[in-house]
């Protein structure tokens, strides 16, 4: 489940006291709701400013309130009303307070859902009381009459809110001696999403998720009563772009991903705070992964960006990652196309024996806008220093509405801002294949794109006299290359990349590169010192700092000035 | 000597009395609305002004009606709610999905009398500005709603409805809307999700209440069909005069709904409190008394979620003596008079003012798994525990009802039953537990009989069992 | 989309979409519409209904399935409804829906919705038809029997033609 | 605490009956019965409830236990097992039970036969049982498989039957 955001601090106005568990605690009057619109301020929020957890599955920060689910009843008290509509005080002058109870009933608590109680002034609210953790009990021990023993079989075993407040709040025993309710098992809900009746508590948040956030009115509850379930449309299936979102959202696991399904155990996993590097949004994520495998990833809440979704798209778009093709060789070619796998250490002293004899206005460089701002920076370097023509490959798809933007690199504001690309990406692209066709450029550089898909022939490759390719996959390029690095997913290394909306925001590293396969600001620092003389600094924070400081467009932020969320810089 | 009452049902068994227009005009009809509609604005003492739909609603005010579906709310404080600033339009619906189990009096309205809830209607819908309402009809009645179809069309062609009513510029639709078996309607804000076309849930109050987020997110006023007819009476006869007829504060007349075992099951139409339950069963000009040979074992006063009463009962009631002064004095079962308050003083409701009579014949195990059946079957299943509990109790009760009780199954219930009432979004949740808490409170010895004779047959079967496999 | 509407049915569902301001209002009063016409309510008529009021099937489909009187299965040509609720079972509606079933060799355990076997008779168990007074009752289709004994509902039955 | 050591008698300092206390006990072993084995020409009979290999059961219905949860891969001390668990295909020969490992191994040379495994199954699908000396001639030998570890474990049928009680359960209700 995705963690729900911590409301970002708001200066309040006016405030409400209301006292919790015993202490007087003020809360702003209004916070704001699903949307950010300003509403009263509830019980829930209340007691979340103040560090008290209230438990809940309805309930979530991103969606319009249901209150459904009753597992947030608390016990409250109310000021006393005398006749005069004014409170009844005590004798210290206090307002006297009165206890909800059941009208007919006064032995039993009349309980307060907290998630769409608004506070009042001087209620009391009691997140611990007898009578408080009474109704809990009740309503989990409700949930668990018809709810299978599955947590064996159940990927969501783990990370369920189920088994969560099982422990801490419910009861070891149930008196349920009836025979269960069977719902439909394995239901094929849609391309991605496979769905449990039996173990869906009908918190009905995907199913305002899917209507309210992804406008596709797709989920709907069928039958009735006891026999109520989820399900879409029979004969239509529930494939909009973020259906994986709602088996984040589901507290429970009776919605699973298909792709995860089966795979692996959550507490296995590690988990690494990313980016998704599908589009420009740069969808807040973390990486679960278990012994260099990557198994999934999951949205990490941030408000700036992505709230608390991705796509489908970006989020299974990490198998590429651990394919057979990737590069895991240091290779060098001669001019029989004989190729020879060397270390490190000799690729990069050739190297940078073989460009130290470049001419300057000689060289192209072609890196990726998927390249971290660090290694940007480093080619930057590079390009300076032969006076190269640059540019970035562009990459263009389809973008919606929502989060899906149509630039497909994760950098390309970066790459803009370091330098190494314009305003239109790929505009300098002509320009370099002329330069090769009429011999001006003798010496190209690629990093982390596959030349030949934009347009540069094998004819036009040949007439160069150096062709350095660094890449993650192999490719036709690769194949040609004089000198060829691998180079490293933005899963097995640090950096940090520059979103649509000009958010700096830093990727942590999840798995081990492949072979020899290494983080390419490493070796490419290595590349700058031998060519350059220049000595940029030797650790990847060092090296952010360095190019902040340098480029106008950072403002001189720092590293640490990231921090898991990022920071707006003007683009 | 008590007797009926009838002011509702003034004409609807008259012989020859027809749901037409011009039959029910022909016996005062449409009198009240003319009346109400040519009201002028009147200056009070202090000088302020009052528009003819504040002086409809202070006569609705001042006649004490309360709400005849069940809650018993002030129908006038309900109106006073209203958010009327809002500049969103507001909307009137009849609540006509008669589905408490033991109620049957708006039928006799909608298929007897339908123009004086027409006529109610239009007059309420008036006095709140009301320009489209609608009568929410249970599925279950397809001859009402064609009936009330015929009503509204002739209302129309008479001008009492639709554009400029009366010539006076007030325009006012109606249209009936009709359910389809699901006893949740019958709650107010399920019914208005219910009119929005979507599954009955009902709304959480807060933020949800009809009278400032109704249908459509727009004010809105649930009235019961005999509460809205009783709005025509009221303006015939002046709130004050309404307010004479039954007792202080439970004023003006309600229909019982009687059935069960009784010689004469039917509607009566009494003044509130006025008649005891005992008059009501037993009294030749009601139930006229319990079959041959029967005694009394209980009732059930309000409709089958009212909690059960059992013969011999008695409760503590304040009453006053001949000095005025409050004082406490014990009543039995039989000679509590049938109004709302002596009933939740009772411990339960007059709800819909149904009663259903039991008689020794009754096994109280197989009556309550029929009512909690019921309610299993109704719990839209919204929320949790009424989700699960209410089948939960259907479950262990038709466990019961087919041999494999246990002893402590009384206390399973108690058990289930506390773990709903209060903690749902709507009173459905009370509607479910109730009957359990109050059949089992009040009846323990026959749960725990039948649970004990039930294990000791299981227990001799099971012996019987071994000692067969043994041979 | 195989739909046969009848222009008269087509303009009566036109008229029933203006009683509200907003359309998907109409759902329920188009379902019982479609329902009479077509004896109970198809996958098809689902996703008409849907088109109409411009919704998504399953905020039809979800309707179908709260409300019971909507069928998704045709029924016979006489639904007969015999109430279950307690003033009826207490008035004997338990043996009535048991010999109603019997006489049109249908299984009287079974209180779910069942069709004889000519197809020309359904019977179904239901919760309370808001007749109590009269215990027990029926609704033979539209048509609504009091003080239901045996024999007078072998002779419903029995001068359905 | 000091602990006072009392100096000997000089009846122990003479240390002979000491001897003859020693060899009387020598001595009446010639005359029992021998407990040393001629291992591995001859083999211990172990006693019931002994803990010795891990191995995997299949119900009386020959269908193997594990549901691949991999509680036991969590808790084993020396991370002598390893479970591929099935991924997302969808096999429908195992009805309710949905899972079982793809692949369940267990490396015998780490094994310290601690039985938390056993302990810790939610399935009762692991059972330590009477093998104490496993010997290999290479490292890959002494992984036991799948197939191995169900060979070796054999069927163990249990009292409780939650798959088969959850799909006679749905069936009743389809039928009610």
């Amino acid at each position: 489940m995705a963690n729900e955001t911590t409301k970002a601090e708001i200066k309040p106005v006016e405030t409400v006291t209301v006292k919790v568990d015993g202490s007087r605690v003020e809360v702003p009057k209004t916070t704001p709701d699903w949307q950010g619109n300003p509403i009263p301020t509830t019980i829930l929020q209340a007691c979340k400013m103040v560090g008290k957890e209230i438990p809940h599955y309805c309930y979530h920060p991103k969606l319009p309130v249901a209150g459904n689910c009753r597992m947030c009843l608390v016990e409250v008290g109310m000021p006393a009303m005398g006749r005069d509509r004014k409170p009844i005080l005590n004798q210290d002058g206090t307002p006297k307070i009165q206890k909800g109870v059941l009208p007919y009933d006064p032995s039993l608590p009349r309980g307060a859902i907290a998630c769409a109680t608004p506070v009042a002034p001087n209620m009391e609210i009691h997140t611990d009381s007898d009578n408080t953790k009474m109704m809990r009990e009740g309503i989990l021990e409700s949930l668990l009459i018809n709810h299978p023993l599955d947590c064996t079989i159940c990927d969501q075993a783990g990370e369920c809110k189920l088994q969560e407040y099982s422990m801490e709040h419910g009861q070891a025993k149930s008196q349920f001696v009836e025979t269960k309710v069977s719902k439909p098992k394995q239901v094929d809900l849609g391309p991605r999403i496979m769905l449990d009746d039996e173990r869906c508590v009908l918190c009905t948040r995907c199913i305002r998720f899917t209507r309210d956030v992804a406008h596709d009115d797709a989920l709907g509850i069928v039958n009735r009563g006891s026999y109520n379930t989820i399900a879409a449309y029979p004969g239509s299936k529930f494939d909009n772009n973020y259906t994986l979102n709602t088996v984040d959202l589901c507290p429970v696991g009776a919605l699973t991903s298909k792709d995860f399904r089966f795979q692996m155990r959550v507490w296995f996993m590690k988990e690494t705070e990313s980016i998704c590097t599908s589009c420009s949004t740069g969808c807040n994520i973390k990486v679960g992964s278990r012994e260099n495998k990557v198994y999934r990833y999951e949205p990490r809440d941030n408000d700036a960006v992505n709230a608390s979704w991705m796509c489908d798209e970006g989020r299974l778009n990490y198998k590429w990652v651990h394919r057979e093709d990737r590069l895991k060789e240091c290779l060098i070619r001669n001019h029989n196309s004989e190729s020879r796998s060397v270390e490190w250490v000799t690729i990069i002293q050739e190297l940078s024996e073989r460009l130290s004899k470049c001419e300057k206005g000689s060289v192209a460089i072609l890196a990726s806008a998927r390249a971290s701002n660090e290694e940007l920076y480093l080619i930057k370097l590079l390009a300076d220093h032969f006076e190269a023509i640059t540019d970035c490959v562009p990459r263009k798809g389809e973008g919606d509405d929502f989060l899906v933007q149509s630039d497909k690199n994760p950098n390309s504001n970066g790459a803009r801002a370091i330098g190494i690309a314009f305003s239109e990406m790929g505009i300098q692209i002509p320009e370099i294949d002329e330069g090769i066709s009429e011999g001006r450029i003798k010496t190209l550089l690629s990093f982390g794109e596959n030349i030949t898909r934009v347009g540069m022939n094998d004819e036009l490759l040949a007439k160069l006299d150096l062709l350095v390719v660094s890449d993650i996959l192999g490719s036709h390029a690769a194949d040609k290359a004089d000198f060829l690095l691998p180079g490293c997913a933005h899963l097995e290394k640090r950096g940090s990349f520059v979103n649509e909306k000009g958010r700096v925001q830093k990727f942590m590293k999840a798995v081990e590169a492949p072979g020899k396969a290494r983080p390419d600001w490493e070796w490419l620092r290595e590349l700058v010192v031998h060519v350059t003389n220049e000595k940029p600094a030797d650790t990847l924070p060092g090296l952010f700092n360095e190019m902040s400081a340098n480029n106008a467009a950072f403002g001189g932020i720092q590293w640490k000035d990231l921090g898991s969320l990022g920071t707006d810089i003007k683009i | 000597m008590p007797k009926e009452f009838r002011l509702i049902l003034k004409n609807a068994d008259k012989p020859g009395y027809t749901p037409d227009i011009d039959c029910y005009m022909a016996n005062g009809g449409y009198e009240a609305l003319k009346k109400s509609i040519a009201l002028k604005a009147k200056e009070t003492d202090d000088g302020k002004t009052k528009t003819p739909q504040e002086q409809i609603r202070d006569e609705v005010m001042s006649s004490g009606l309360r709400g005849r579906g069940g809650a018993g709310f002030s129908c006038g404080l309900k109106w006073s709610f209203v958010d009327r600033r809002s500049g969103k339009p507001i909307y009137m619906i009849c609540n006509a999905d008669e589905s408490e189990p033991g109620t049957f009096k708006d039928r006799q309205i909608i298929h007897k009398d339908p123009h004086q809830l027409v006529e109610g209607m239009i007059i309420s819908a008036f006095a709140n500005d009301v320009h489209l309402a609608y009568i929410y009809i249970r599925g279950e009645f397809p001859e009402g709603a064609r009936i009330l179809n015929k009503a509204l069309d002739e209302a129309r062609e008479k001008g009492f409805l639709g554009k400029d009513v009366l010539g006076t510029g007030y325009d006012l639709e109606i249209h009936v809307h009709r359910g389809a078996g699901a006893y949740i309607c019958g709650e107010e804000t399920g019914l208005i999700e219910s009119l929005e076309g979507k599954r009955a849930y009902p709304r959480i109050k807060p933020p949800y209440f009809p009278a400032v987020l109704g249908l459509y997110m727009c004010p809105t006023i649930v009235n019961n069909v005999e509460t809205l007819c009783a709005v025509g009476h009221i303006m015939n006869m002046g709130g004050s005069e309404y307010a004479k007829l039954g007792t202080p504060r439970n004023t003006g007349t309600r229909i019982v709904s009687l059935s069960g075992m009784v010689k004469k099951p039917g509607y009566y139409e009494i003044e509130v409190g006025k008649a005891t339950i005992g008059e009501l069963i037993f009294d030749d000009a009601f139930g006229g008394g319990l079959l041959e040979g029967r005694t009394l074992k209980a009732i059930i006063p309000g409709g089958s979620s009212a909690k059960v009463l059992k013969a011999g009962e008695k409760f503590q009631m304040k009453r006053p003596n001949k000095d005025g002064e409050l004082e406490s004095v014990e009543v039995d079962l039989l000679d509590l008079p049938y109004d709302f308050d002596s009933l939740m003083a009772a411990g339960t409701m007059s709800g819909s003012s149904a009663i259903i009579v039991m008689d020794d014949s009754v096994d109280i195990v197989e009556a309550l798994a029929n009512v909690s059946a019921f309610y299993a079957h109704e719990s839209c299943g919204q929320c949790t525990p009424c989700r699960e509990g209410s089948l939960w109790m259907s479950k262990a009760l038709n466990r019961m009802t087919s041999g494999k009780g246990r002893k402590e199954d009384a206390d399973y219930l108690t058990h289930i039953a506390t773990n709903i009432q209060g903690r749902t979004i709507c009173a459905f949740g009370e509607a479910c537990s109730w009957p359990v808490l109050s059949f089992v409170k009040k009846f323990k010895d026959e749960f725990e009989a039948r649970g004990a004779a039930d294990e000791a047959a299981q227990l001799e079967s099971n012996q019987k069992g071994a000692v067969n496999s043994a041979n | 989309m195989s739909l046969n509407i009848p222009q008269k049915l087509e303009s009566e569902i036109e008229e029933l979409i203006t009683h509200y301001p907003e359309k998907r209002s109409a759902s329920m009063m188009l379902l019982h519409a479609l329902q009479e016409h077509f004896g109970y309510v198809s996958k098809e008529s689902i996703e008409w209904i849907a088109k109409k009021l411009e919704l998504k099937p399953i905020n039809v489909h979800e309707l179908v399935t709260f409300y019971p009187m909507f069928r998704q299965e045709p029924a016979g040509k006489y639904v007969v409804k015999v109430c279950r609720t307690l003033s009826c079972a207490l008035g004997g509606s338990g043996k009535l829906h048991k010999h109603v079933c019997s006489k049109l060799g249908l299984d009287a355990e079974n209180h779910g919705l069942q069709t004889s076997e000519d197809g020309k008779f359904s019977v179904e168990f239901v919760e309370c038809l808001a007749s109590c007074g009269t215990a027990p009752v029926i609704m033979c289709n539209n048509e609504f029997h009091e003080g239901v004994s045996q024999e007078k509902a072998d002779t419903i039955i029995n001068q359905c033609p | 605490m000091i602990i006072k050591r009392n100096p000997l008698t000089w009846f122990e300092k003479l240390y002979i009956p000491a001897l003859i206390g020693g060899f009387k006990v020598t001595l009446s072993h010639f005359f029992k019965k021998k407990v040393t084995m001629q291992y591995p020409e001859e083999k211990w009979t172990v006693p019931e409830g002994y803990r010795g290999a891990p191995y995997l059961v299949k119900d009386e219905k020959d269908r193997t236990k594990c549901v691949s949860c991999q509680l036991c891969e969590f808790v084993c001390p020396p991370k002598a097992i390893k479970i591929t668990p099935p991924g997302p295909e969808v096999n429908a020969e195992r009805g309710n039970i949905e899972k079982e490992p793809e692949q369940f191994e267990i490396n015998m040379l780490r094994c310290i036969f601690c039985g938390y495994c056993q302990e810790v199954c939610p399935e009762e699908a692991i059972f330590l049982q009477k093998d104490y000396s496993l010997t290999g001639e290479s490292r890959e030998e002494m992984i036991y498989d799948k197939t191995t570890l169900l060979e070796l474990g054999g069927v163990k049928e249990s009292n409780i039957k939650k798959w088969d009680k959850k799909a006679a359960d749905a069936k009743a209700q389809q039928s009610h």
